[in-house]
């Protein structure tokens, strides 16, 4: 086995395309280690990406943002302008493990691992964020939704990694917000998740919203039908139903040791009902 | 004599009887007339037993004091975590 | 596999080992750096018995390659005193009884630390929430999360 | 020759909270635990496990395995004989399978390689030929009719014809007539309840280090609860006699009954023996949730009759308990707990032990108990419910006492129980208010304690200091707790008394660290021993005045004359005394050899406040407070961390812990992701109350402490859980999707 550190995205590229489905990217390491550890894969070569400089920061980009894919859960809470700007996106990433892997976790890596019970997946999904994808033809841009295919299973050629995820500019008066229901407090997988981002109007009515569930289907997804129930409304009780409803609507979760079919499909309504809430007194806040 | 309290699965292997009465002054002779007295009881008490005397419980002590008026009760051998 | 070359910098010292591609950070300080007070309680990062602070961060030492070391900065329970002087926490945590078994302590003192610098007072909650990486199965943390309390009661104050 | 006796008022270091000796060592990361030794030309150790829940070996080929440069042994069953003793034979089985797995993670062979990679690498060389087997892993399933045969032939006596051959024993206990109590009930309820499995979880997986020579001398280093009793089992398995092991107990990270008993240290030695190198195995978190000893999974009846104003008239229980592959007397415990707490007129309990395709069994802190009184605290709590009663006052009025006959037979000499609820009654907690979605709930707690073997030395040294070598792994404080009790007696400053833990060598035999033992057995040895140092401190003194021993007494740490004829002389301290030892006889010892009685049971009484989320089922426990007699707490801030940690135990069993098997037989949550023991972030402060009702059996009062405090939390937050949501939870644990289950069926 080799470990390599390459300087440049092109050299990395170059590594992942000549070792193919022998090699794997290090970023956090807190996914790669584990299966490692369990036996699940055994690479031959390691890319750790972490030593290539745009990786490593939060640079401002058009009124938004952009998290380099070595970016630590723990840097991007500390960055006040993210925190600001994406808070439920922020307070997804926060929510991957331990503080012990907040100081090594990304949130590139949570979407690369493929799960569908990824903290920040849905987050970024609510949010519209677009990955940056670096590859032995250059660079390509992806709308997260667009990224898991499946359990395990994402949008990657061979060669191709991810270099960094944009979060794009905020108008006023629009905010997100992100729920996971765990058995505990901290540590554990999320039986399932939602994320809401809601725009308001100048009226207090809501002008856009997208909204992403998770841990209740083989990838995490957009729920279109969930964000149309409440556009046009001020999230009135018959408007909270039809959102709940659709995003449970839209669950096809599987039972198993974290949870069953009906508690995921009842939870993951509450849990999009209590985001939204959370997400209209934010904006409300911004406007 | 003492009576020789016996719980409820080794009743039925001492003939239903739930007191027994021996001659001992000890956990050991307790022991030895059980198992003279009922031979089935035997393999439990081969594989051990604990004994309650007045109250106090001995996982193993032969010369363990019994008297007369002592309660006596023979229990499972007990471990603890 | 090939033997990688790692220097690195241990409580303050510099220091140099060779090790797998794949060894685990943890592995390499407690068998190549001669440091066992990281202990490995799970190996997959959800115990916390393991952690150590790498470059101003905590980490769980069995989630990083020892390759990683290279160039960091990495401290452990074993850089925790100075001399013959206990640091606060490490004082406070025999003085409140806030150890039994004692194998998660070296991780949680060390968590602890890192939690005490960023934030010199934090709440019960905060407290919690940021050991929560930290198993502990003796003391139902009651003590250990009084104890963390004291010492940055006293720490504040020196 | 006299010495003054300790009366509760007087006493100096006792009930003090000094520091603890290994404080130092363990917050600077200098203590050893079982992972942290190593030797020269140490191999690294592993073990083969079955991926079957139940097969025959066929055939195990290691040719391959042996055949890898850096191989130096491989060990299967064949390389340790075949015991006649079935207990004996049932812990080496459980080491190494012979002929058939019987769980999945069960252990098939030992590799010794030069290093983790080629010892990984070699167990995938080793073929092992299986025919997989039916299997069956839940508890009611392993007794009904046509259910895979686990091991034939292990019932014992008790078992009635026609049970099922998994079934190995029945143990009953009561007294009284059960049809006359229950005619006398103005309510009786019945229910069924059943509990998962449950895992110690300790921090620190097992570890040994073994180094056997060809002279047959060996050496084991392992973190045991227990060193003598892993020496006795090790010896026994590699027909060593016990002479030539020697077993050194490490520092140990937790263990909560879990390592008292034996997994990987033979397969050690026997790597050892083979390849003539020291051994070093270290098990991985998911082997130790794999193939350790997890507690007993249950499924429970149980049928309690109560008058209007609050009295239980009659009560019954059938307990039904697997402990894994191979049989397991822990369902008798059960049995006799279950109704301790009461002073009952007709009461009876019945326990099965039943084999499934599971690990062996091993204890876990009052092993059997909470389960069972789980199920009898629930059933008086809803007849309290039922019949608008108040739990406390409910189990005041039927609380077991001295001279009530206990359920499982004794009579019971003085317990604290009614002091106990008294101060739950009076305390604060108890009247506070409850929010929405919130409910409180109280259980009473029981454990027996032990006493038992124990050997304890003391030696003087010439400043007249004072070392104490005793023989049980200290894993909550004993080595604080032992040195305070010598320097009570003793007279001197506790910081004058330095305690170890002996290798087997070094002692006689001692039980393993059970049954809440050590601060009462080796503190009362540790007493006597020092008892037989002062005497022969008088002695000492009394040639030096040339007066009769007896007209020397002992006080504060001096020889002193005392009657009229002793004569007129200064108190002689006890450093002059050692420092003249040599002059006056030589040096100076005390030691006492004891299987130690009197142990006196223990109760203990919780409150616990949770709230459950009604649209999610999650569950936050918002106050708690134990309330537990210790007789004499030697070191009350040890006796609090006992209390605390037990009941946060009970905690995980009661919301989150489980064992969970897929349908294939194989476990599916073996790590700390999803085996969900509590988290600092889970939990709020643990208030505790200790009362002291000292024990009649110890010289300072002193009760075992350690085990009844992971006994009451099951039913308080059942209880809790139950009145927070208005529907009665019987099964454990109560994770979220039961929760919401039940409060989705209410309606």
């Amino acid at each position: 086995m080799q470990y390599m550190k390459p300087q440049t995205a092109a050299e990395a590229a170059t590594l992942l395309a000549q070792n193919a489905g022998a090699a794997r990217v290090l970023a956090g390491g807190t996914d790669l280690l584990v299966q490692m550890k369990s036996g699940m894969i055994e690479p031959q070569m390691i890319v750790d990406i972490k030593h290539m400089a745009e990786v490593r920061e939060i640079a401002e980009e058009d009124g938004g943002l952009r998290i380099g894919a070595g970016v630590s859960g723990q840097q991007l809470g500390e960055h006040k302008g993210a925190l600001a700007m994406w808070p439920g996106v922020v307070e997804a990433v926060e929510l991957i493990g331990s503080t012990q892997v907040q100081g090594r976790c990304t949130m590139v890596g949570n979407l690369c691992n493929g799960s569908p019970a990824a903290d920040s997946v849905p987050a970024m999904m609510a949010a519209g964020a677009v990955a940056r994808i670096a590859g032995p033809n250059g660079v390509r841009d992806l709308p997260v939704e667009e990224f898991p295919l499946g359990p395990g299973k994402i949008a990657l050629e061979t060669g191709e990694f991810v270099t960094s995820v944009f979060l794009p500019a905020r108008p006023k008066g629009a905010a997100d917000a992100y729920l996971r229901f765990i058995p505990r407090t901290e540590m554990d997988i999320a039986v399932a998740n939602a994320a809401v981002n809601i725009e308001l109007a100048g009226d207090g009515t809501i002008k856009a919203a997208r909204i992403a569930i998770g841990a209740v289907g083989p990838k995490v997804r957009l729920v279109e039908d969930a964000a149309a129930a409440i556009i046009g409304t001020k999230l009135e009780p018959e408007a909270e139903a039809a959102m709940v409803a659709a995003a449970r609507a839209a669950a096809s979760p599987i039972s198993d040791k974290r949870g069953t079919v009906e508690f995921r499909t009842q939870v993951v309504g509450v849990l999009v009902k209590r985001a939204a809430h959370i997400a209209m007194a934010r904006a409300g806040e911004k406007a | 004599m003492v009576q020789v309290l016996l719980t409820g699965s080794m009743r039925a292997l001492a003939g239903g009887q739930e007191v027994v009465e021996l001659e001992a002054s000890t956990f050991k002779e307790v022991m030895d007339g059980l198992r003279a007295a009922h031979p089935a009881l035997a393999p439990v008490i081969d594989r051990g037993v604990s004994l309650a005397v007045d109250g106090l419980i001995y996982r193993n002590s032969w010369f363990t004091e019994v008297k007369p008026d002592s309660e006596v009760v023979v229990m499972p051998y007990m471990k603890g975590g | 596999m090939k033997n990688i070359h790692v220097s690195t910098k241990v409580n303050g010292d510099e220091m140099e080992f060779i090790c797998p591609p794949d060894e685990t950070l943890l592995d390499a300080l407690r068998g190549r750096m001669g440091l066992s007070g990281a202990k490995e309680g799970c190996g997959t990062g959800d115990c916390g018995a393991c952690t150590v602070v790498m470059n101003g961060r905590v980490v769980a030492s069995c989630l990083v390659l020892g390759a990683e070391a290279d160039g960091a900065e990495i401290t452990t329970v074993e850089g925790m005193s100075t001399g013959d002087k206990l640091h606060p926490l490490q004082q406070s945590f025999i003085d409140n009884a806030a150890l039994q078994c004692g194998i998660c302590t070296p991780g949680i003192l060390v968590a602890a630390q890192n939690l005490l610098e960023r934030n010199p007072d934090p709440s019960e909650t905060e407290i919690r929430y940021w050991l929560a990486g930290n198993l502990c199965r003796c003391t139902g943390y009651d003590k250990i999360i009084k104890a963390v309390q004291i010492a940055a009661a006293e720490m504040r104050g020196a | 020759m006299n010495f003054i006796s300790k009366t509760k008022a007087d006493f100096k270091v006792v009930g003090t909270r000094v520091p603890r000796p290994d404080g130092v060592d363990k917050v600077t990361g200098r203590a050893m635990y079982g992972a942290d030794i190593t030797v020269p030309s140490m191999l690294t150790g592993l073990v083969l496990r079955s991926p079957h829940a139940h097969a025959t070996i066929d055939k195990i080929d290691a040719s391959k395995a042996l055949a890898l440069p850096g191989v130096k042994a491989v060990v299967t069953s064949a390389d340790l004989g075949v015991p006649e003793d079935d207990y004996l034979r049932d812990v080496q089985d459980n080491c190494l399978a012979r002929g058939k797995v019987l769980y999945h993670g069960h252990a098939v062979a030992g590799v010794a390689a030069i290093d983790m990679a080629t010892a990984k690498a070699a167990l995938k060389l080793i073929e092992v030929s299986y025919t997989p087997l039916p299997h069956v892993t839940d508890v009611d399933a392993a007794m009904a009719e046509g259910a895979p045969v686990v091991q034939e032939g292990r019932a014992d006596e008790s078992v009635p014809e026609g049970s099922h051959p998994n079934v190995t024993t029945l143990q009953e206990f009561g007294h009284g007539d059960l049809d006359a109590g229950f005619a006398k009930a103005d309510k009786i309820i019945s229910r069924s309840f059943k509990t998962a499995a449950t895992h110690q979880g300790y921090i620190e997986p097992h570890a040994c280090l073994a180094s056997v020579g060809t002279d047959g001398k060996a050496d084991l280093w392992c973190c045991t609860q227990g060193q003598f009793f892993v020496r006795e089992m090790c010896a026994a398995m590699m027909g060593m006699a016990a002479s030539q092991l020697r077993v050194t107990a490490s520092e140990i990270g937790g263990g909560f009954g879990g390592k008292t008993t034996v997994f990987i240290e033979p397969v050690a030695l026997a790597l050892s023996r083979k390849s003539g190198r020291p051994v070093k195995i270290v098990m991985t978190r998911e082997e130790v949730f794999r193939a350790t000893g997890p507690t007993c999974s249950s499924s429970i009846d149980v049928k309690i009759g109560m008058t209007n104003d609050g009295r239980i008239t009659a009560a019954d229980a059938q307990l039904r308990y697997q402990g894994g592959a191979f049989p397991c007397e822990t369902v008798g415990m059960g049995a006799q707990s279950a109704f301790a707490a009461y002073d009952l007129d007709a009461v009876r309990t019945q326990g099965w032990n039943v084999l499934t395709n599971r690990p062996k069994e091993a204890a876990y802190r009052a092993p059997g108990a909470p389960m069972a009184i789980f199920a009898v605290e629930s059933v008086v709590d809803e007849l309290c419910q039922e019949l608008s009663l108040d739990p406390l006052q409910v189990r005041l009025i039927n609380a077991a006492d001295a001279g009530t006959k206990s359920s499982y037979g004794p009579t019971f000499d003085q317990i604290g129980l009614k002091a106990t609820l008294q101060a739950a009654v009076e305390h604060e907690h108890y009247r506070a208010p409850l929010g929405e979605n919130q409910g409180r709930g109280i259980s009473c707690g029981f454990w027996f304690n032990f006493g038992g073997n124990t050997c304890v030395s003391l030696n003087l040294n010439s400043d007249g200091t004072v070392g104490i070598t005793e023989g049980n792994p200290d894993i909550g404080g004993s080595r604080a707790s032992i040195s305070m009790m010598a320097a009570e007696e003793l007279g001197i400053p506790y910081e004058k008394v330095r305690t170890i833990v002996a290798d087997t060598n070094s002692l006689g035999h001692n039980d393993v660290t059970d049954g809440s033992r050590v601060t009462f057995a080796v503190g009362l040895a540790t007493i006597e021993a020092a008892r037989d140092a002062i005497r022969v401190m008088c002695e000492r003194a009394a040639k030096v005045w040339g007066i009769d021993p007896d007209a020397v007494i002992w006080e504060d740490g001096c020889a002193k004359p005392s009657g009229h004829n002793a004569g007129a002389f200064d108190p002689m301290s006890i450093e002059e005394i050692a420092a003249s030892a040599s002059d006056t006889g030589g040096p100076i010892a005390g030691h006492y050899e004891v299987n130690a009685e009197g142990a006196g049971v223990s109760f203990g009484v919780h409150i616990a406040d949770l709230e459950v989320d009604p649209e999610t089922g999650h569950t936050k426990v918002l106050r708690y407070t134990v309330f537990q007699d210790a007789g004499k707490a030697v070191h009350p801030d040890y006796v609090e961390g006992q209390m605390q940690g037990g009941a946060v135990q009970g905690i995980g069993w009661a919301l989150n812990e489980e064992y969970i098997y897929g349908e294939d037989g194989r476990l599916e949550n073996a790590g700390f992701l999803d085996y969900r023991v509590p988290v600092a972030s889970d939990l709020p402060s643990i208030d505790t109350v200790i009362l002291e009702i000292p024990n009649p059996g110890h010289p300072y009062g002193v009760r075992g402490v350690g085990e009844t405090p992971i006994v009451p939390p099951l039913a308080a937050l059942a209880n809790a859980a139950s009145r927070a949501i208005g529907v009665r939870m019987s099964e454990l644990p109560m994770s979220p999707p039961k929760l919401l289950a039940a409060i989705t069926a209410k309606g």
